[in-house]
Formats: C-alpha cells, structure tokens, sequence
C-alpha cells in the first residue's frame, strides 16, 4: 500500500474515537501489542537523542523497501512510533522522502511531534529520513 | 491566622486557566512558580510609568528606576537578615549565582584543597564545580544519600578536613524535597575554616533564611521559584569573600576607572553587576518578596506541611506506587514512580486531565542513578494548591494507571 | 512610507508622563529604549496564561511557554538572517554575550596572539578583554580615534596581522554614534583569518544587520536597548566558533550526562543557556522586533536621520556648544558640552524641564581622555522622538545656559 | 548660630522662592560666589568618591569648632555644597554629629541627596560626619 493510502485509513480510523481517552487506550494498546524491535537492536548506537524515555531505531532495507523497527521504555512514545512506523516501514526510499505528516494533525497528536518535546519523536521522524536519503544514493 | 486559599488563589490569574479542557492544575512548582497579580502589575507599572537605565543618571526617571532597584535589595537584605544591602547581588539567577562563586574560587584554590558537594544536588550545583577543578585541580568529595534520600551525616564528618575549602549543598533538593541539615553543615565547616554555599533556590519559597543566624558564607536563590519573574536572581556572600573574588564578568557598572592599560574594580556590589541589570525583574522580585511576606512564611509553612501530609498519605495507598525521599525532613515535593509504568506516560496522561507535573531526571541525574531509576514524577506544591487538587491529582492518577497497565 | 509619529507615540504609555510638571522629553534612548504596550501585553500574557518553565517539561503549559522561547529565537534568527537558529544564544544581555565570547578565546588564545579593540567602546567591551588578556598573555592593541570620532582606519591596516586572532568593534558608539565601518574590518580581519565580534548594543534599534551578509563571527545586542524588557539580550556566533568555545556557565540544560566524574555538554545552543533563562524577557524580546518591523527599518532610519540633522544643526547655533564625534556617519546621538559650563550642571537643568538627557563618562572613558573632556551631555534620539521635542530641548537648553553663565 | 538656628533662616530664605527657578537661580549664585576651598586642598586625597563632577572636602580643627571647606566642578553642586557647608561649617562635632537633614527636605531639595545620585553630596555629608566623630574622639 502507498504512503497515502495508509495515512487515510488512519485518518479514518481515528476519526471513530469520541474523545481523547479512547485514543490514547488505543496508542497504549498499540504500544503494548506490537513487538516493534529485536532485542538485540535494542543498543545505545540506535538510541534517538533527547528524549526522557530511552528511544531505538533501527533500518534495514529489504527488496528497495526500509524496514523501520523501533521501540521505546514509555508506552505512548512507542504507540506514537508505531503509528508512524505503519505509514513509513515497507516503503521505498523515495517514498518516504516525499512523505509529509499531516496526518498526525488531522489526528489530533500533532503536539507529540513538537520539535521542543522532550519525546524524542521528531528526532526520530529525521533520523528516518536520514536512513531513507542513504539508501536512496545507493 | 491562617491562609484563606480561595482569597489567595484570586491573586494568580493563570489559576483559571483550562488546560485539555480541564481546570489547570499546576502541581510543577519546584520548576518555577506562578505569580501573583501584584508582581505582574509591578512590572507593567515600571514599563509603563518609570523605565530607564540606572545610577549614573541625573534625570527623574532615571533617580526614580534606581531608587526601586536599590529599594529591592533593601527590601530582600531584610527579608534574608543580611547585615550589609552589598553583599546582596543581582544576577539571572541562582545559576549565575553559583557560577559567580565558582568562578572566584577557581584562583583561590589549588590542588590540595578539597570542596565538599552533597549527593543531593542540582546540576546547577555540580557542574560548575567540575569546571572550576579543572582549572586548578582541587578535589571533590561527595556526601552521599542514604535510602530515604538524606544526606549521609557521618561520611560528611568524614571527609570534612583542614584541605576542605568550601562545602556545597542545597537547601532543598528539588528532586526528592529532602530539607538539608544545613546548620549543623555550616558549623561542621566553619571548624575546619572551610566556606559554605547554601543553594535556596527550592528553599527560600518555602521558608524564611536568617542569613546571619545561618552564620552563611554564600546563599542563592531565584526570582522566579518565589513568586518572582524570570531571569533574576540574588547571590548572597559575605562581604570578606566578595572582597577577595575576583569578579566574574567585565562591563558597565563594575569598574570604578578604565583605561586600556588597567582597571579598577567598583565597590560591591557593583563589582559583581556589570552591564544593565534585570531592573524590571528586580524590582519585581522585591514585591513578591513583599507578597510572601503579606501572607507569613509561618502560615505558608503550616499550610504547605498540611498539603504534603494529605497527599503523600492518598498517593501511598495507590497500590505499585514508590516515593523516593519518603522522610521526615522534607517540603513539598513528592517524587514517586509506579510499578511497570514509565514517568512520561504518566506526565503525558495527567496533563490531558490538566494537571501538570514534571517528569524526567530533575536536572539531578547522580539521584536518579543513586536509586537506579531513569526518573521520576514529581508532584511540588505550593500555596496556592488545595486538597481538592490532591484529590483530583490522586482520581486521574488512578485512572492514567488504570489505562496504562 | 512615512511613519506617522503622533500614532506610533500613543503606543508608549510613558511618554504620557509629567516630569517636574513637565511633559516628558526622552532622550535617553542610547541608555535604554521606552517600551511600546504590545512588548509589555506581551510579558503581562505569558505570567497571566501560561507561565511553565520551559524544555524537558511534557505538560501543555511547558510546551506552550517553550514553543514561544524557541519562537522568540526564532524571529530572531530571521530577523538577522542568520543561518542556523542554534547560533542564536539567549543570555542576559550584551554585556553577558561578550564576556562569553572573552571566556571562550581564554583558552584558545596563547601570548603570541593579538587582539584589536577599536578606542570607541563601551567598557562592557574593553573589560572583558583585559580580564581575558590578564589569563592568556594575549597582546591588546587599540584602533585609535581620530579628532571627528572615526576609527582610523590605517592605523587598523598597520595593526593588523597574521597573529590576529580577534577583533573587537562596536557597530555604532554609545558615546558619540560614530557608525564603524563594520564590513570593511571584517573583510580585512577575515584575510588575516582573524574572528571579528560586533557589538551592536547601540545598532540594533536604528538598523537591520544581516550577519550572513556582513559574514560577521560574533554579533552582540540587548533586548532592552530596541524596546525589549530588561535582562535578555542575545549572542550571535557562527556555529563552528560556538562549538570550537567552552561553555562559559554550569547549570541545568547545557550538559547532556551528568555524573560526578564527567559531564557531557549538550547541543547549541543549550550548552551556553545555563539556568532557568528569562523566558518572558526572551518572548517579549521577539514581540518587540514585530513591532520594529512593522514599522519598518528603513522607516525608521529615514525618519531617525532627519531628527538628528534638524536637532544637530539647531544645537550648532548655541554659542559656545561643541559637539563630539559631529561627522558624517553617524546616528542619533549628539554628545556635546558648551563652554564654561560642566555637563551634569545642564544636565540638571534639563531635567527641571521634563528633558532627560545622560551626562557624564557613557561607561567610554576611554573616548573621554581622547578628548581630554571629564564627560558630555549626550542627546540620544529614538523613532518615537519629535521635532518639537527637540524644539523644546533647543529652547530648555538656552535658558539653562543663561541660567548657568 | 546654632545649626538649628541657621537651618531655620535657611528655610525662611528659601520660602520666598516662588518656583524653582529661582531656587535654582540661588543656588547657582552661591555656587559662584563663595570660593569654598582653597586652591592647594584641591587635591585627590581630598576627592568624594562616585560624582560626575569632582567633589572636594577638607575638614580643620578651629577653637573646638570643625571649619568645612569644600569645591565641585559643578556649579549646582557646589551650590548644594555650600548650602550644606553654611550649616555644618564652624560648629563643634558634638554639634555636627547630633544635626539632622531635614531642612533640606523643606526647602525641596532632598533629591539632590538620594545615595543613588552621582553627584557625590551624599557621601560628602557622611564623610563631614566621619571628620566630626574623629575630632570629637580627640
Ligand atoms: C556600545 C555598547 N556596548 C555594550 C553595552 C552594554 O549593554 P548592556 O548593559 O545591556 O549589557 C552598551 C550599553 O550601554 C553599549 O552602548
Ligand atoms: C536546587 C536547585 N538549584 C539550582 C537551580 C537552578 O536555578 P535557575 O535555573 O533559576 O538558575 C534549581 C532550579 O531548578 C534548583 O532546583
């Protein structure tokens, strides 16, 4: 599925929440559920910078597509991550350059992506970019 | 007598605001406070009425700004019982402070000297003193905490020699809210002729410092943890150690006569002041300072104690929940963490309910890895907090937990 | 677009304001500038609504209260165009910037370097080199001034050389308001391979620098010199010199890892923002530069340029009147004596008439030996000046003199 | 005369003043005409700290009586000075030491003494009072 197409179903599925607690149960479910990051990635050298809770991040590029996994101590870090995982892990470089993200605006958890917060998500969004702009040279 | 809170809580305007739809409940005080009309009025009446660079000036406005600025030290010189208003100096804040007296210290001692820091500090508190060793290779020696987060008494008397210089501790830890036995510090180090720093800036909103009771060498604090605005602070120092320190920053103000081939130093408190000061800030620290005293430390003490007491009891009934300094020498701060659950989400969660904590290390990582922990919650009051917002600290932390396990 | 005056005074309640049964006339400008109520509304805003301390914080209101900080660095970065925002510092102000700037060269400067002061600064620039010179040996050499008030520039060719390390000029001379050639000495310390400080405490309210234009290294200003609050002012420095500078401060936010045995210094531009910073100083900082822009500076400087030849040439007619540094290049300010009559006699009377005027040294004694003069009256004008103020000083001025002789 | 006695004529003087004006216009006239100290006392030894304009005082010992001698740059200074001088000067330093200030007040030029103000006044009048305690300790 393309970028968009997946960042819609999101858009829509979020759009059924009445309010902020069903969201957030929802992020924490999606924390709790996914295993998101071998263990033995789990090492200081994939640590994302500046953030209160410890934050990994791992790419491997798999038939021209990066596969992103990630995890973190603070389960809404890590249901945030996995929301952005779904859209941009199994996409090809290229893709993932030109992706935008406006969808976590329309759903509602555009303060999690702060530059000023302490999360560590927004370093995570460029560090992704980064591995997508690598292995596009390639 | 004893405090009317709603009365109270009519004098600090962001106290009405919503936060996620919530009433705001500010329960982040140790990082700063909020402040009451009066100082935010003061700050507008400067602007709007007085506002001019100060001394050296000939001009109304200008003798109008100088007289409130000085007013202000005099005012927190009796606040503090200090003996002369030049041993209190404006800075930006205790950081500065404590930078100052580090700075000073960096020529006045040499390799066989000691300085003794508490395990209990700020990095404000750690970090300059590590720069300063590097300079002239004193060493530092640590108090260590015990369980319950105070300091270890007896490696202090320990490590406390004819080398020790200076001992650092702060009044009030601002991670856990333990309350230092700085007297019985102070005259320990006074034995061996060692100078004391006291760093109030948890302490000086919660209680009234006698300096020279304290018998203090130095004492720092900032404007904005009391009450007061941001960017101003004060270093308190005994006019002999701020005779004998070099000062800290070239400018305006600090030297009495410039040519390019030499430079005499100004009088205190001068000395220590070049540039333009933070007028606005300081004449606003000294109408807080005001404003504190109009309500009595004592009643602010009492209450505040009454608060502590009610929330540390509802918190520990949560089951998995872990207070870390939970002893009977403490002000105002709970830090907790429970079981399985990470401080961020827990922060994350309450402030949808409206309620702001602080969640994370403290600026104080040594504590954090004395009890192996990456951080904590912590909950610091204040005044103008209730027991109904205890209570509706304790439902949403119920059901945060409740969502998150 | 012409400025229209009468409007843009109603927007500084000060200026409403009787001194001495007088209506007030400020012209003291170069000390400090008077504050439009946007920059106040604004500082009133953030105490009323969402006062937090800011960074590491996960609440709402610490992320409101940082989002404008890093806002206010922001317009800031634009405003001056520079090219990364971390080489934006906030601090306290210009005299701070400067000697964090003299504190980072301590250590990379040995006693075969050179450094060149011009003989136009303020002591905030000439103090922090000597205290700087007095640790690391390094040579100071002067650009001395010629009898109009203008660097002499082939002195400064001739100084110049290979172990040049620094170059220290005021954009513009708080005492006489010489503007300094400030492109050409940066193009001719940078063949040198020398750094070059600007320190633009008395440019920045009159004109719009562009540092990555002028490629200057280091750029000084204060918030309170261009209608911001007292206590903030920021350094600019190209980020290759930030990183090649040790911190100047310890404290809370500019380490990364803290343990008794090291410390990691955090990014720029944290690693020079130790302490709680003047979160509302910095805020009401950025709303200041709004509200000169929406002005605009060419606005301004138009405007600005006519005031100062009308009030120059009115004050030339008074017999017995000498103005120093009266050339060509240079802004709002006339620093002046007349014969016979000592400047803070005049100074004095001015003030019975509602005038404020600064007389004495201008923290520059070093101008003031040059002109063999114990101190001026110095006239300093802002955009929110009249004609008919200076109609008024014209006239004040007279009568104080024949008051006087 | 007393110092009160004198206090008051000054008071009285002043009181037919009709604006400041002509206080001023006073005060400069005095500063003109009285030649305060003299010429070989105008030495930095004898310098008041922290004016604008130097500030001179010398201080002898006359049949029990303290003379004051004082010079400034100036001229309002100077007037000020010697309003201060016509009090102080040729009393004993019991005298000196008991006086008060507040004639200054009434006739409305207690600004020109704020310890905040860089004309040096302020520290004239604490060093005539140091003059006084050393003689009186004779
Ligand atoms: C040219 C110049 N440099 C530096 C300063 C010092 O600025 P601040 O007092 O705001 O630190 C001033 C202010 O008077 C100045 O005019
Ligand atoms: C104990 C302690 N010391 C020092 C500081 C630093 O104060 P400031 O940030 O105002 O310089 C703080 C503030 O967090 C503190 O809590």
């Amino acid at each position: 599925m393309k970028i968009k197409e997946i960042q819609d179903i999101i858009v829509e599925e979020f759009s059924l929440f009445e309010d902020w607690m069903q969201k957030y149960e929802y992020m924490i479910d999606l924390g709790k559920s996914i295993d998101l990051i071998k263990p033995t990635n789990k090492i200081d050298s994939n640590l994302i910078d500046g953030c209160q809770s410890k934050l990994w991040l791992c790419a491997e590029l798999k038939h021209d597509k990066i596969i992103y996994t990630a995890d973190s101590e603070a389960i809404i870090t890590k249901g945030m991550a996995a929301i952005l995982l779904r859209v941009f892990s199994n996409q090809t470089p290229e893709d993932i350059l030109r992706a935008d993200l406006d969808y976590i605006d329309q759903i509602g958890l555009k303060e999690h992506l702060s530059p000023t917060r302490a999360n560590g998500l927004v370093s995570m969004i460029k560090q992704m970019k980064y591995y997508a702009l690598a292995y596009s040279k390639k | 007598m004893a405090l009317d809170i709603n009365k109270i809580r009519e004098d600090f305007p962001i106290l009405k605001r919503k936060v996620n739809g919530n009433d705001f409940v500010y329960f982040d005080n140790a990082a700063t406070s909020q402040k009451p009309n009066k100082v935010i009025d003061s700050i507008v009446d400067y602007y709007k009425n007085y506002n001019s660079n100060i001394h050296r000036g000939v001009h109304t406005v200008s003798q109008e700004a100088t007289d409130a600025y000085e007013g202000a030290r005099t005012k927190i010189q009796k606040h503090f019982n200090v003996k002369n208003s030049h041993e209190i100096i404006f800075t930006s804040g205790t950081t500065h402070s404590i930078n100052i007296v580090a700075n000073g210290f960096k020529d006045l001692l040499n390799k066989n000297d000691e300085i003794i820091i508490s395990g209990l500090e700020h990095h404000s508190n750690i970090v300059p003193w590590q720069m300063m060793a590097e300079k002239n290779s004193a060493k530092i020696k640590v108090i260590p905490i015990n369980k319950q987060g105070e300091l270890n008494m007896e490696v202090y008397d320990s490590i406390l020699n004819k080398n020790t210089k200076l001992v650092f501790v702060n009044h009030v830890s601002n991670a856990l809210g333990t309350i230092n036995p700085i007297k019985e510090i102070i005259e320990k180090a006074h034995k061996v002729k060692a100078a004391v720093l006291i760093d109030g800036a948890q302490a000086a909103s919660h209680f009234k410092a006698d300096f020279q009771e304290l018998d203090v060498d130095f004492y720092t604090t900032s404007a904005h943890k009391l009450c007061g605005p941001t960017g101003v602070g004060i270093l308190f120092g005994k006019e002999k150690w701020l005779n004998k320190m070099p000062p800290y920053q070239g400018g305006g103000e600090m030297i009495s006569d410039v040519t390019f081939d030499k430079t005499t130093y100004a009088d205190l408190p001068h000395k220590f002041e070049a540039g333009t000061p933070n007028v606005s800030g300081a004449i606003a620290f000294g109408v807080a300072l005001d404003y504190l005293n109009s309500l009595g430390f004592d009643n602010i003490n009492l209450y505040e104690s009454s608060l502590l007491k009610y929330a540390t009891k509802k918190l520990k009934t949560i089951s998995g929940l872990k207070i870390y300094g939970d002893n009977e020498n403490k002000t105002s701060v709970i830090s907790f963490n429970v079981e399985g659950i990470h401080a961020y989400d827990i922060g994350t969660l309450l402030d949808k309910f409206g309620i702001a904590v602080r969640t994370g290390q403290h600026c104080a990582q040594p504590i954090m890895d004395h009890f192996e922990i990456p951080g904590t919650v912590r909950v610091s009051l204040a005044f103008y907090n209730t027991k109904k917002e205890i209570d509706k600290l304790y439902n949403s932390l119920k059901q945060a937990i409740s969502m998150l396990s």
